[in-house]
């Protein structure tokens, strides 16, 4: 792998690292609570009154939980085309350009989560439901041959509609792709730790999203296969109230733990600590 | 004679018909007491039926080639299995919760040597539909085809795929069973699993339901058979709202082989008898038999670190991208 | 492993072959149909009218499956001992040699099946039950590691009530043995057919019995963990009518193929002839 | 003072209130206006105590070690993590189906070192009985537990497993997702797993469902813990019809870590505070720990192959047979 020239650019800052102005306030999505800006943000967009965790930009992601300023992306000079010609595609992209401040629905990189270096992928909902094209799945890759290379854990944030249609075969393929870097991740005993956030449905959460080693979750999280409408259309079946949350993954085994975001940083860094230590018993 | 017609195979069923009409024996007797040359006029109808066979068959657009991945006289998975290997004992279950019935898979013997074979099976009759979900396997049936892949694997067999699925079940059930962590699962195990595999796209290639079975060496796929990140009928619900656009969006999705093969998917497009599989399905499962044959004896020259490096690295280089 | 002196030994022949005396009848366990002993020997103590699948010993079970005079018995001179000097074990066991004709609940042996050489091992359940004890765990780890050593495929007949109690911890470690054993041959590539029978329960059921690459099972044979009674205790729960019997345990995933007595022998000399040809990929 | 006592405990809890009524302030007044020496009183009491406990839990019978392991005031798994490691995360799930309560694991630290830990969870309180199913593991816990030794083996740290429970579940649901099938897939994935596994019995050890997570390289066992094939109540009612036989049952079975130890099944039995583990757990946990830590140097210092040889060496030995 060479990614010599781009290793240690810095990336650019988010242009929209909130939805909400500072001075501002916002009204809480699953309560209605009014949210003034500075304690929603002091709180980490988690509602004070009924603790829904509102989504999160990638950026804001990151700066929650990396040590500051020891983010440095990777592979952020790779660019989407548009294989299939797809209608509207290359509109859809620009906006979800112009509104993120991304190139794409996925940032990855290095960073330190209390002192421990991590290759570390972080979703953006924002950009075209954080689907996955050749770019999210291509970085997700390489991020996972990095930890293999470099011997370093590897923690992905995921939150995604699914592969991203516009981008066809390409992007179902990126299921495979991510999860073979994962299965070569995995052969080289490094530790992946998925945590997963609102939403992550469709084939992001049947590929990368399920092969973590620990898999953690945000409470509330709409979480699964199909999306809850196509969920809903079975004829004669009553859906449980948690259906497809993260609540609902966890009784039926797919979750570890269900972190609250406040916890979440020192969560993963008493992990990784437990994983990574000198190993007793070698060959 | 042309069965279940669609609206495109309008001018080949009319003209079978008029065939058929003329070779009728009163016909013939009428003819001959006429002096009529009846066997020339049917010379030349047939070779018009070719032509336009020909004509219709090269050109099919991707929704029609989506009718033709679903028609329900195409042959399934054990059909192919009968025609193509012999010895074949399905095995069941998936050691964990249950028998998926819209997987299928054991070992058998191609010419005969031992292989193991997995598919995805549809279904003609209703009864026998609602069995195996209409092809759609749940978590269970992902199992199972692990753990059978496991066993080619353990026993050092080659092994091969067929993929025919709409899609994965995405009922309450498949998520109550992690069907999502199965098809994950699947992908992964099958990118490292230490024995050739072969795929063939026999049908209809749904979504994670069918790359969940689809990853392999060698990715084969029928001429009419579609390979698609979502159904036409769900991209066009989504991007219009209207999934009467089915149409237009299976143009928009290159869902055809010919286009997986253009995008690298797929490494071999294997021809269909005239008018399709299901015309034909002898001389289908033929050229299946022996593209899997070929392949198969590609592979089998190979070290395992070899046909891995060169499995990941097929699936690596799949998408398209800037640098 | 040395078992040289006892390798070639003859096993002697079972006191009692059938339970049905040449020319006097008896009747169907299952549904009452009077079976005249010279059809129901012909028709492999299968109901001809129910096809209920009556039980076998071992010696029969042998005779009906392996190539003529080709079984040749293995551990045959192991002698259990009463490690606990529990109550009436001695006594029970001298009654189960006297009526079976065996010195323990399994039987171990090289033999072929058309012609393919086996390990092959067949419990009785007119033994205590077809319950293991440190023999019955011996023998069966001892067939698994010559199977191993050998590179033959191993096949295993079984019938249990479970662990032998009279043997208390010792019995119940037999599992941990014969799983041991199981692990040793998986790794070595052999394959490992179980054949589960009427009935196959408990400790056996839990450890050897459930670890074949390939499970088959004869028709309508009850099969599971705890027993049908102890699973009827539980409060108001509706047990299926076919609960704990071959059916159950394939509708639940853990039985490869239901196969009739009569095609038994064909379905292992098949199965055999897939699983052990020539490697087509070797390292 | 002991709270729930036993039968046998009669005499011990006696002397207990004796003593505490000689302390209570009025005594201790009234003795010291009368002029008499409370104080020497008590103290031949207390040493008379010491005396009868002694007696008393020295010689206790297997069905009166059975009670002991029953306690329902012993410690459980999840009370000697808390006391014995730090930083245990706990994990869930089997990636299946569920997550089972009756089963708890995760990374944690001993004296520093991570390790993983895993064992069977009774409860006290009814609501936490119920959902933890009394300690009775299902299929989901087993293979919960056969993922986490995995993720311990991966990451080649030692795996300690603690074993409390009256057996697996044996009911429908039980049945329906295989426990049988966990258990024998545990037995024989612990017998191979590259990892060192430490066993602790520290209460009960029912049957296969206590076996399923007793596979290791050494295995420890409290004074005071039974472990056999079967319940006493379920010999006693197989053998005589009368499952209020159990005390002989228990006699027959020969239940006791001391007999265990006598057997071959268990390498060392860890003396319990003089009452038992529930008289003193922080002393209880200290002695596990120091076993522990002991067994995990002595393992620590093996290379896996020699591990795996003498893991299995020390399962195939077990049993009593003549050649
Ligand atoms: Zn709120
Ligand atoms: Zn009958």
């Amino acid at each position: 792998m060479n990614r010599g020239s781009w290793f240690g650019r810095r990336a650019r800052p988010s242009r929209t690292a909130s939805s909400v102005p500072e001075g501002i306030a916002t009204k809480c999505a699953s309560c209605g609570e009014i949210l003034f800006a500075r304690d929603f943000e002091r709180n980490q967009k988690v509602c004070h009154k009924c603790q829904h965790h509102h989504r999160l930009s990638a950026r804001e992601r990151l700066a929650m939980t990396v040590d500051e300023e020891t983010f440095v992306e990777i592979d952020g000079h790779l660019r989407s085309t548009d294989p299939l010609q797809f209608p509207e595609y290359l509109d859809k992209r620009k906006r979800a350009e112009e509104k993120t401040g991304l190139w794409e629905a996925v940032l990855t990189g290095t960073a330190a989560i209390e002192g421990i270096p991590v290759v570390i992928g972080v979703a953006d909902f924002g950009f075209m439901g954080g689907s996955m094209g050749s770019v999210v799945g291509e970085r997700v890759a390489r991020a996972m041959e990095m930890g293999a290379a470099e011997g370093m854990p590897v923690v992905m944030f995921t939150a995604s509609g699914g592969a991203r249609m516009h981008e066809g075969l390409l992007a179902l393929m990126q299921m495979a792709k991510t999860s073979a870097a994962a299965a070569r991740l995995d052969l080289a005993r490094i530790p992946y730790i998925v945590v997963l956030t609102d939403p992550t449905t469709g084939g992001v959460f049947a590929s990368y999203a399920s092969l973590g080693d620990i898999a953690l979750a945000e409470p509330g999280a709409i979480i699964g296969f199909a999306g809850r409408r196509v969920g809903n259309q079975d004829v004669g079946t009553k859906l449980p109230d948690n259906f497809q949350t993260s609540e609902f993954q966890f009784e039926h085994g797919m979750i570890d733990r269900i972190v609250p975001r406040k916890e979440m940083r020192s969560v993963l860094a008493q992990l990784l600590g437990l994983l990574i230590q000198a190993v007793p018993n070698a060959e | 004679m042309l069965n279940n017609a669609f609206d495109f195979e309008k001018p080949i069923s009319e003209l079978e018909q008029l065939i058929a009409e003329l070779r009728r024996p009163e016909k013939q007797d009428e003819a001959k007491a006429q002096g009529i040359d009846l066997d020339a006029r049917i010379d030349v109808l047939e070779s018009e039926l070719k032509r336009v066979m020909k004509q219709v068959y090269s050109s099919l657009s991707p929704w029609e080639k989506t009718l033709m991945a679903r028609h329900k006289d195409r042959p399934y998975t054990l059909d192919y299995v009968r025609l193509i290997l012999d010895d074949f004992l399905e095995l069941s279950g998936d050691r964990l919760a249950g028998n998926d019935e819209a997987v299928v898979g054991g070992p058998a013997r191609l010419d005969g040597a031992p292989v193991f074979v997995i598919g995805q099976q549809k279904a003609r009759d209703l009864r026998e539909r609602q069995r195996r979900n209409f092809g759609s396997a749940h978590a269970e049936g992902f199992r199972k085809a692990l753990r059978i892949a496991r066993l080619a694997e353990k026993f050092q067999k080659p092994l091969i795929l067929f993929v025919d699925t709409a899609g994965a079940a995405a009922d309450l059930h498949a998520e109550e069973m992690g069907v999502s962590d199965a098809i994950a699962r699947n992908l992964k195990e099958l990118a490292v699993l230490r024995t050739p595999i072969v795929v063939i796209v026999i049908g209809e290639g749904g979504s994670g339901g069918a790359l969940a079975m689809a990853v392999g060496d060698r990715v084969l796929m029928l001429e009419h058979a579609v390979y698609s990140v979502i159904s036409p009928e769900g991209c066009a619900s989504i991007l219009w709202h209207d999934s009467k656009r089915a149409g237009d969006a299976a143009d928009a999705l290159k869902l055809t082989a010919q286009s997986a093969k253009e995008l690298g998917v797929v490494d071999t497009v294997i021809p269909e008898p005239l008018g399709g599989a299901h015309r034909d399905p002898v001389a289908t499962a033929n050229s299946i038999k022996q593209a899997v044959s070929k392949s198969l004896a590609t592979l089998a020259k190979k070290s395992i670190t070899t046909l891995l490096d060169e499995r990941y690295a097929r699936i690596r280089k799949l998408g398209a991208w800037e640098e």
